[in-house]
């Protein structure tokens, strides 16, 4: 009985996503017989897709570890895991059916993945002060890793205690491989500082100008999907996850008409994380300058787009809903143009996060640069929003165009 | 209501009400005080839901839920331990407040006791909510109105007090930051000012 | 249940909010000790309109105003610790011995 | 109608099943509604595996963080699902069948919105985690936004009705119901439905965005039981929404708690397609919304039907 209960699943699954890793995001999404859920504390499953970074490992080590027991993991194209996790690994086609049998075994207790981290303190509960709390005086600090709030004059003029987090790099609507550091009065981000990843996937060498521009609608959705997910609407990102898999000019239109309504995702998203149209100009990020109506298009130059009529870029205000609703115009027309561009070629592509010919660390920079002011003094809920609407390359499912691209 | 049930019921709530009272100023964690005193409150309601003032009783739920969960954000902002994971003491003068309480309740409980109370039956147990509705609305009208216009005092009184800045410049100015040692003097320096225009790049 | 028991019971929690209030020294916890007081004159006040007033409606009325009090301490006390905050950092009563900066 | 009491075993039966039942179908009506929206190539079996989401959940171990509020933590879902069955007692479910139609119905509905703030923010103080006390922190500030609307709503409801008891108030919608006679009353008692259940838009305190915010900690059976609460209280404001303003078990032929039963799974339905449908509103955007446009639509909504009464 509990077998077959358990092997239709749904089986919760935490998705720690490296670069390169979105796209077993949204097919996961997508699957009936999976949950995505958003704390390790309920998830059966941890599950690592894509490049995970040389720092970002010890992180992942503590959600394996707040995942109860029994549990298990899985891996996906994932490179860099740490060497203590022993991770099941698995296809992106076979995912489904890997993760439905991992998740029966856990179940009736035939699967499990050890601690990887010390069970008990480093010291037990007592520190520096007159009460063994650690810090200055009565409070402040970190100590042994648990953050103590301190008090800190705050926007209001009142001394309040001020936490100091760091969120991600695996928290569930950041960006992947995003950290996100906080001086937290109460919900309001007195302090922060945004960190994204210096590596990251990127096209080199000829490339088709149909596998670019397929890419980028793949990219864009994908990014909307997640956004649609934090902001609280979780059905109609399946619905964009779907999409983002196999994108269509129809498709487009249809989760366009269902998201962009007076009563629908504006309702999360306008006003929130506003940029001015000097922060996004000549960052690197072309979608972004062009989102503010700024023309930063390498395919302006670029002769294989000669004769494919690029529409010229709308302002459409600095807001979040700004953004995506630019994604969503150029996943459009990079549909189009991936029908009209035939077998086409490029060397300095226009890639969906921004031009080819700024070095990886320079856009993470810049980026880092415009996402902190974007996000600095702002309540915390709009600050995840407005850096899950500032995604980088690693939220790209690269992997599978490269896979395309002739040699 | 008569009978065994109101009151097992009875002291049942009593006992609640004075026990979660006393737990109020025995416990670490701040909230855990607030919502004692809120449980205080709520055995309190119910025990005049049985003595027929419904509506007392009743409107003393949701008030005091309201006061305490704002009083407990109070304290998780203000104190420096809230959660109590450090005890502390938090106490001055326990012997004579210790005495002052027990006299205090000896005294009243006495009073209660010896004194020769009047004893007048409820009248009408069916309409006691309808009267007290005419009765706020006619008799006592002038009372409400005062009451009201002491609310709306207290509302002003309360912004002007809380303001960080009024019309004599910052609140905050002139005052000088403590020491932790409580009988040194204070810093001889001024607090630094806060800044409003700080922090505030990125609203949208 | 007769009058005095709820008399009794009143007086107890009027005992432990003198005591809390004389003890505590954190503003809010002084707050919290009056408001317990204040909870067993309410109780006071509901049994004698019950028992000794025959359910006279200004013995209702009586109780209300015991809220109106305390709604007015509670707004005025919280408005003082931010006051005191401001200008101190701390919300104990101990060396608070004018509103003066 | 007199005020009418159950026999008390029979209201622990009856209030225990309506509420049971109550989260089963929210639950189910949030399902489907869900795999239609998203449109999933399945949206028939949606139901089922969101039961088969619940029991496997059940068979999951609980959570536990470092130095958590235990007593507290397991207290929140049990008083919240404690204040649903409250609201549900002085709710008629029938012509002349009512748990406990008590004069003061009205208020101890009001008490109940409040006692559910102090139990949500206890379910996030509870957890000793940041992310969890933010969510707490929001659901005060955002409770303390929408009570007060709900309080004249439910005074506009009684005027015409002349009692504060809900099975007045349903006697009063004999000729016209609620909802046609005070316009405003449904669009400002659903903000307060979906606030106090923080469903959709109004989901602050357990936002994806801070990761769940409340339930962040919470895994196995307790969260379980935390959305088994969440739900309970949806069905109970769809019973509610229908009984003020849809007039509850007034209706020809079928009986009366058929009516009311088909009307509160119409309000459940509404509330749910309206919780995949609208984007979640940002912390202060809704606070300063409740107070500036709501707060004062709500005045007017009682001054004009106490005009109307009056006149």
């Amino acid at each position: 009985m509990a077998v077959t209960w358990t092997s239709a699943g749904p089986v919760p699954v935490f998705v720690a996503t490296g670069a390169g890793g979105a796209a077993v995001r949204h097919a996961l999404r997508a699957a009936d017989e999976v949950d995505l859920v958003r704390s390790p504390r309920r998830a059966c499953v941890l599950l690592v897709a894509g490049d995970v970074p040389t720092g970002d490992r010890s992180p992942l080590l503590q959600v394996h570890d707040q995942v109860p027991r029994p549990r298990g993991v899985v891996a996906v194209g994932a490179r860099g895991m740490p060497a203590e996790l022993a991770p099941i690994t698995s296809s992106l086609g076979g995912l489904v059916a890997t993760i439905l049998e991992v998740g029966s075994q856990i179940l009736v207790g035939e699967h499990d993945s050890d601690d990887v981290l010390p069970a008990t303190n480093p010291v037990e509960w007592r520190g520096v002060g007159p009460n063994g709390q650690g810090g200055e005086g009565m409070m402040g600090g970190v100590p042994y890793g648990r953050a103590m709030a301190m008090t800190a004059e705050g926007s209001d003029g009142l001394t309040l205690d001020r936490l100091y987090l760091t969120l991600g790099p695996w928290l569930p609507g950041l960006p992947s491989g995003c950290r996100l550091e906080v001086g937290l009065q109460g919900d309001v981000l007195e302090e922060a500082s945004v960190a994204y990843p210096t590596t990251g996937p990127t096209l080199a060498g000829q490339v088709r100008v149909a596998s670019v521009e397929q890419l980028r609608a793949r990219t864009l959705l994908g990014w909307l999907a997640d956004l649609t997910d934090t902001a609280g609407l979780p059905a109609l990102a399946r619905r964009v996850s779907r999409l983002a898999l196999d994108p269509t000019p129809e498709g487009v239109d249809a989760v366009r008409r269902r998201l962009d309504r007076r009563w629908g995702l504006p309702v999360a998203t306008d006003g929130v994380g506003h940029l001015e149209r000097d922060d996004v100009t000549g960052c690197g990020l072309g979608w972004l300058a062009r989102s503010r109506g700024v023309d930063e298009d390498a395919r302006r130059d670029d002769r294989a787009y000669d004769g494919l009529e690029l529409a010229a870029p709308t302002d459409r205000g600095g807001d979040v809903t700004g953004r995506w609703r630019t994604w969503l115009d150029e996943a459009a027309e990079a549909l189009r143009l991936a029908e009209a561009a035939e077998d086409r070629t490029t060397d300095r592509p226009e890639l969906p996060w921004g031009s080819a010919a700024v070095t990886v660390e320079d856009r993470a920079v810049a980026h880092a640069a415009l996402a902190t002011r974007a996000v600095s003094g702002a309540e915390l809920g709009r600050a995840v929003l407005t850096l899950a609407s500032l995604p980088s390359a690693c939220d790209a499912d690269v992997a599978a165009s490269r896979a395309e691209v002739p040699a | 209501m008569t009978g065994w049930p109101v009151d097992v019921a009875f002291w049942v709530l009593a006992v609640g009400a004075v026990w979660f009272g006393w737990r109020v100023f025995r416990t670490d964690s701040m909230v855990r005080a607030t919502f004692a005193l809120l449980v205080s409150f709520l055995d309190v309601g119910a025990i005049m839901v049985l003595l027929l003032a419904e509506y007392l009783g009743v409107a003393l739920f949701f008030m005091m839920a309201v006061e305490m969960t704002v009083m407990a954000i109070f304290m998780v902002a203000y104190m420096m331990n809230p959660a109590g994971l450090n005890p502390m003491q938090m106490v001055h003068q326990p012997r004579v407040a210790v005495v002052a309480g027990v006299l205090a309740a000896a005294g009243l409980a006495a009073v209660a006791w010896f004194a020769d109370l009047p004893s007048v039956a409820l009248v009408a147990p069916q309409d006691t909510i309808r009267e007290l509705g005419l009765e706020v609305m006619g008799e006592s009208m002038i009372l409400m109105q005062t009451a009201g216009i002491t609310l709306l005092a207290t509302m002003i009184g309360a912004v002007a007090l809380t303001a960080a800045h009024g019309r004599f410049g910052e609140a905050t100015s002139g005052s000088r930051p403590p020491r932790l040692d409580p009988d040194a003097e204070p810093v001889e320096q001024e607090m630094a000012r806060p800044d409003p225009h700080a922090h505030h790049g990125g609203h949208g | 249940m007769t009058l005095v028991a709820v008399l009794v019971v009143a007086a107890a929690l009027i005992g432990v909010g003198v005591w809390g209030v004389l003890s505590q020294q954190s503003f809010v916890m002084v707050m919290m000790g009056f408001e317990l007081a204040l909870n067993g004159v309410m109780l006071a006040a509901a049994g004698a309109w019950r028992f000794a007033a025959g359910g006279e409606p200004k013995g209702q009325v009586l109780v209300i105003v015991a809220l109106f009090v305390m709604a007015i301490e509670a707004a005025i006390g919280f408005a003082l610790v931010v006051a005191v905050y401001r200008r101190r950092q701390a919300d104990t009563t101990e060396g608070i011995a004018t509103m003066e900066r | 109608m007199t005020p009418a009491t159950l026999h008390p075993l029979l209201a622990v039966v009856v209030g225990g099943l309506v509420l049971a039942g109550g989260a089963v179908v929210v639950g189910a009506l949030d399902a489907v509604v869900g795999a239609a929206v998203a449109g999933d190539p399945r949206p028939a079996t949606a139901g089922v595996r969101a039961w088969r989401r619940v029991v496997l959940a059940w068979r999951r171990p609980g959570t536990v963080t470092e130095r958590p509020d235990l007593v507290l933590w397991v207290v929140a879902p049990a008083a919240y699902v404690g204040v649903a069955a409250l609201a549900l007692a002085v709710l008629p479910l029938g012509d002349g069948i009512a748990i406990a139609d008590v004069r003061t119905g009205i208020v101890v509905f009001g008490a109940v919105e409040v006692l559910a703030m102090v139990a949500v923010f206890l379910h996030g103080w509870a957890a000793n985690s940041a992310l969890a006390l933010v969510g707490a922190y929001r659901f005060v500030a955002e409770s303390l936004s929408f009570l007060l609307l709900s309080m004249f709503v439910l005074i506009a409801a009684a005027l015409p009705a002349e009692s504060m008891a809900f099975g007045e108030i349903v006697a009063s919608q004999q000729g016209l119901w609620n909802v046609v006679r005070q316009p405003l009353g449904l669009p400002l008692f659903t903000v307060v439905a979906l606030g106090t259940t923080f469903w959709g838009p109004l989901n602050l305190p357990d936002g994806a965005d801070i990761a769940t915010g409340t339930s962040l900690e919470v895994g196995g059976p307790a969260y379980i039981a935390w959305q088994v609460a969440r739900r309970a209280m949806l069905a109970v404001y769809a019973i509610a929404t229908s009984v003020v303003f849809l007039g509850g078990h007034l209706g020809p032929v079928l009986p009366g708690p058929v009516w009311l039963a088909l009307k509160s799974v119409v309000v459940a339905s509404g509330f749910v397609w309206l919780g995949h449908r609208v984007g979640r509103v940002p912390m202060d955007r809704f606070v300063r919304v409740a107070w500036t446009v709501l707060l004062p639509l709500s005045f007017l909504h009682l001054a004009v039907t106490g005009a109307v009464v009056l006149l």
